[in-house]
């Protein structure tokens, strides 16, 4: 399974490699997000670092919807599909493997977009521990779940829109605890343990039913 | 003779800069309520107009002379690009010496203030062009493509500019300075600031121009090699 | 009689890759030549190129009368084109892709339904979205878009491609009757013993390239009688 | 010109209709994403009625790239493209003729996300002629805008992540004119008629814009 | 001989439509199966029910041994497929993918090189992304892969297609080769000429169906000396 994961996520990463795609349109899509948000509630800097945790949780899911769409596409056309699906790979072993090549696009992604919050909406993040933990586990559940259903999602055409409106609605824990995760570690409020313990559990529940659920999904 | 002036171009922006930086760090005096920090102004604002103006105009121009059929050339094409490219850069340090005044003056590094907002959307409208000129396709296609994008990209800065501004000023809260205006202007500090334009302006058109000259080298250099992937795939038909 | 297809060292890029390396053609309207050559020798680039998809990177090319790097939308206008995919929607019926195409070209829907009959698309095949066809099936519509538009200059990629026996006879047929009636036809194949025997010319291609011209057993047969 | 826009619109939603992709995606899409903008601020009434307008807007600039991604993948693959400029159909026709079935879809999503603003966010536009009419040009500036740009990015497959990255910030103006419009709409301020004339001024700078450009995008 | 296919009134539906209506099958490992047909007669469906793609409606269905509806992983894992269109990354270069697919399948990377090289994919064509690629060189690819993998099952969907002459000989060779080292191979084809010779069973097909069944020219050749 593992040797699997790692020859399918070597593939993903030198296919990005090559395209540059995330590099390239990703990112700068995900600082765009942030200066639209900004336009949302005009420049009044209060309310502004008062929904900034919020704004940089919703950036990061349009950014790792993108990142799904481009991830999904290197198997986009049925054929490609197929002709995976006759190479005997562990099914557990392509979600694990897809999973890290996204996982690490994402915190790329998050690190800029943090790099953007303290910068653009003044945050000043105090309890920083805080802040990397539910990144990290945010990028693993943010990954699985995509992966997980952007799988359903078919084909390159249909997915570009249905991923989306697949995938949000199950991410939206993501969304709340990550906020209510960085106004902790902003310091406003103590309770950031336990919306990072959120986080904890919808990375393994997703990563769990990913490796499980993978299987059946490629039968017939 | 053109060649000559491109040639001579490097030297004099190199000695132009260097002027100003003397002049601005040693011989014009600090400002009264601004200190040495004024001495950003020889900098910031010339390198932001050339990122504002002058490379998102030339690319512009150059693109719609791309697009009419009697100058459609790729000189075009290779100049509009070099001007985004060199823009991005000017655009970047824009943003960071902005920033680095920022700080101290508002007390943040960044604020919703008008022209920063439109600076920064640029920034990823430039960024944009260049991811798709990235997108691979043949040469006419992207320098077609390109053009188009080059001159919705510039159309759309004066909209973003007033837009924003009107959005900024309309909005209560707003405790963004409007920076510049704060302050008179000495006389050794005018020719300083004049000089700067002049200075940064001779070094945008020097980078441009070098960009330029990278890019034709690198197809010349395909031209020839495009002589030798001709006689490859001609030899291809040879059974060997 | 007049050229149909006029080129003079005809240079074509993708990438940076040169796929056609010089290639001289002359051909006469009403005529037919069929395209040879390994995979990969730059047929179906010489196909897009005659059809103004291509860019012609140097030398000069001239279709119907139209320069192909001015005017190439007059050539793109005049052409049909049948390429390893035929681009047709695959959410709409093959009566819907081809009323839709010859709207397009100010002509008349009513040619849709006969030519879709002809090439054997008819009952549930015809009521079925394109997408959903096999393969066959779908290159007989793109055939039948040809019937109906009846182009000027025909360009078909392996027309007897996954095409079966009897349709694979109709291909040879419709190339006759459009070049009686004066249209011009170039079509690539891997099977001479199909193709030479419907061509006046042979060309044979490598390394992007026309390597070599021959007769063909049209012109043989017409000579013959 | 008008028989192809017609032509080229009557194609377009006829595949709409039978695919339903904007209906049963986009749609649920957009008003996902106001329920998401309120988990973003977390639960705080007042600031939601602030931020409503600016919200309503990124919805709707969202949904509309979502509405693009699916318009233009109708000639997604490479060979329906090319087939399709054999056509001899006249460029500014096809421009018009795309921009118009989108328009279409993108007025449905407006009046629903109209309806969700009033529910989820409650608020109560006072002024509706200057709701219609940015909600109107809105339509029409984001369309053109999308379709012209959108072309720009070639395939399906470079398409759903270049896309936003390419129209995001060049529809900039339509989410600060929009949202203050609402802004005024809503009451709180007077100067409507202004940010109606930015929409109004984008409108129609990106469709004659369009007409123009889309000929020579067409050529090789 | 061991059975290799063995079906029993396979039903199997696309959407509502029923593109195997009902197929009785029964291969010996080691045997070469063509199977011909009209276009929409149901071939392809059927190399892709025998490749445990497409779900068994109704009717008992095994191949190599393992069953088709509760076993199809494995029965993935042990055929190669050549369909219409060779699914490979259009990212990565010919012998990358080659690589890929065989890592996945725990078989040796270095049998890539030689593959490649047998199909004529070398020099430039194996440094150029595949997607770059002409038709027939992706197919050779496709081919390629298969040679490399050694599958026990070969399904060849029209392997002759878009070849040029040198390559569509080399296919053959390859069957008979496959065949004599115990490989079963179901072929579809529309030329006749070139894969009738090539097997041992010759089976059309029609309305999902297999209408009849003959003998190829490889038997009738094998009971000649
Ligand atoms: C990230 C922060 C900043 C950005 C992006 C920025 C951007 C710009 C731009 C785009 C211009 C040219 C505007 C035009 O000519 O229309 C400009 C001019 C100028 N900026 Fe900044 N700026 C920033 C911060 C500052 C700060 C902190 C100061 C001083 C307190 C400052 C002082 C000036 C001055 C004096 C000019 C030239 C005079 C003028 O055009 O008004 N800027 N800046
Ligand atoms: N970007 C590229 N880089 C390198 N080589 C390329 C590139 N694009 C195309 N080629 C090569 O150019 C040739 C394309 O030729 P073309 O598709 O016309 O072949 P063909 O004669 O149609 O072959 P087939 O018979 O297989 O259809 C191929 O050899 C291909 O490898
Ligand atoms: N969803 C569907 N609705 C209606 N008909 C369908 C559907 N899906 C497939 N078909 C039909 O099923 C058949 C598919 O058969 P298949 O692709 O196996 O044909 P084939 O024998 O491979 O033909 P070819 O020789 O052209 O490759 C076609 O006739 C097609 O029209
Ligand atoms: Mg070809
Ligand atoms: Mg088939």
């Amino acid at each position: 399974m593992l040797r699997d994961a790692l020859l399918v996520a070597g593939r993903d990463l030198r296919i990005e490699a090559r395209s540059k795609v995330a590099l390239w349109q990703v990112v700068p899509f995900s600082v765009l997000a942030m200066i639209l948000f900004t336009f949302a509630l005009g420049p009044n800097p209060a309310a502004l670092t008062v929904s900034a945790p919020g704004f940089f949780w919703i950036a990061l899911l349009f950014a790792s919807i993108l990142a799904t769409q481009r991830s999904l596409s290197i198997e986009g056309s049925q054929a490609t599909r197929e002709s995976t699906r006759l190479l005997g790979l562990d099914p557990a072993g392509v979600f694990l493997g897809k999973v890290g090549a996204l996982v690490a696009e994402l915190v790329v992604i998050e690190t800029i977009l943090v790099g953007g919050t303290v910068l653009l909406y003044h945050v000043a993040f105090r309890n920083w521990l805080l802040l990397v933990a539910s990144c990290a586990l945010a990028a693993i559940g943010l990954a699985s779940a995509s992966v997980l259903y952007g799988s359903l999602a078919g084909g390159d055409r249909v997915r570009s829109t249905l991923l989306p409106i697949l995938v949000l609605p199950v991410v939206a824990p993501v969304l709340i605890a990550g906020s209510r995760a960085f106004v902790a570690a902003i310091g406003s409020s103590g309770d950031g343990g336990r919306w990072v313990a959120v986080l904890a559990v919808f990375a393994i529940v997703y990563s769990v039913l990913g490796i499980v659920l993978y299987g059946p999904m490629e039968e017939i | 003779m053109r060649h000559t002036l491109s040639k001579l171009l490097g030297p004099i922006s190199a000695v132009l800069v260097i002027l100003t930086i003397w002049l601005g760090l040693f011989v014009t005096p600090p400002d009264v309520d601004q200190g040495e920090l004024v001495r950003l102004v020889y900098i910031h604002p010339a390198l932001a107009v050339e990122a504002l103006y002058a490379s998102v105009g030339m690319a512009a121009l150059c693109s719609a002379l791309y697009l009419w059929p009697r100058t459609r050339s790729m000189r075009m094409d290779r100049l509009a690009a070099s001007a985004i490219e060199v823009g991005v850069v000017f655009n970047i340090l824009t943003l960071v010496t902005g920033s680095i005044w920022g700080r101290p003056t508002w007390g943040v590094w960044w604020t919703w203030d008008a022209r920063l907002t439109s600076t920064a959307l640029l920034l990823v409208l430039s960024l944009g062009y260049l991811a798709l000129r990235r997108v691979p396709a043949e040469p006419h296609v992207r320098a077609r493509r390109c053009a188009i994008a080059a001159i919705v990209a510039a159309v759309n800065v004066p909209i973003i500019h007033f837009s924003v501004v009107w959005w900024q000023t309309l909005h209560q809260g707003c405790t963004a300075i409007c920076p510049g205006l704060t302050y008179k202007i000495h006389g050794s500090m005018g020719w300083t600031l004049l000089l700067s334009f002049v200075a940064f302006t001779t070094c945008f058109a020097w980078m441009v121009v070098s960009r330029y000259r990278i890019d034709v080298l690198r197809d010349s250099g395909h031209d020839g090699a495009l002589d030798d992937a001709l006689e490859a795939r001609r030899s291809e038909g040879v059974p060997s | 009689m007049a050229s149909a297809i006029h080129l003079r060292s005809a240079v074509a890029l993708t990438g940076r890759f040169p796929v056609l390396a010089g290639v001289d053609l002359d051909l006469d309207e009403g005529s037919v030549l069929v395209v040879l050559g390994a995979n990969g020798a730059g047929k179906t680039s010489l196909l897009r190129l005659l059809a103004g998809l291509l860019a012609l990177q140097s030398g000069t090319g001239e279709i119907l009368g139209c320069d192909l790097s001015s005017h190439s939308r007059h050539v793109r206008r005049r052409v049909g084109l049948l390429g390893h995919d035929v681009g047709l929607y695959d959410e709409l019926r093959p009566l819907e892709n081809l009323t839709f195409a010859l709207r397009a070209g100010r002509l008349d829907p009513a040619l849709a339904a006969p030519a879709l009959e002809r090439t054997g698309i008819t009952g549930r095949v015809a009521e079925t979205p394109l997408g959903q066809l096999s393969a066959g099936q779908r290159r007989r519509v793109g055939l039948a878009l040809l019937i109906a538009r009846r182009p000027r200059l025909w360009l078909l990629d392996e027309p007897h491609a996954s095409l079966d026996a009897p349709t694979r006879e109709l291909v040879g047929e419709l190339v006759e009757e459009a070049a009686r009636a004066g249209a011009t036809v170039v079509a690539t194949s891997h099977e001479p013993e199909l193709s030479v025997p419907m061509a006046d010319l042979v060309a044979t291609m490598a390394g992007g390239m026309i390597a070599r011209m021959d007769l063909g057993g049209r012109q043989v047969f017409e000579g013959g009688d």
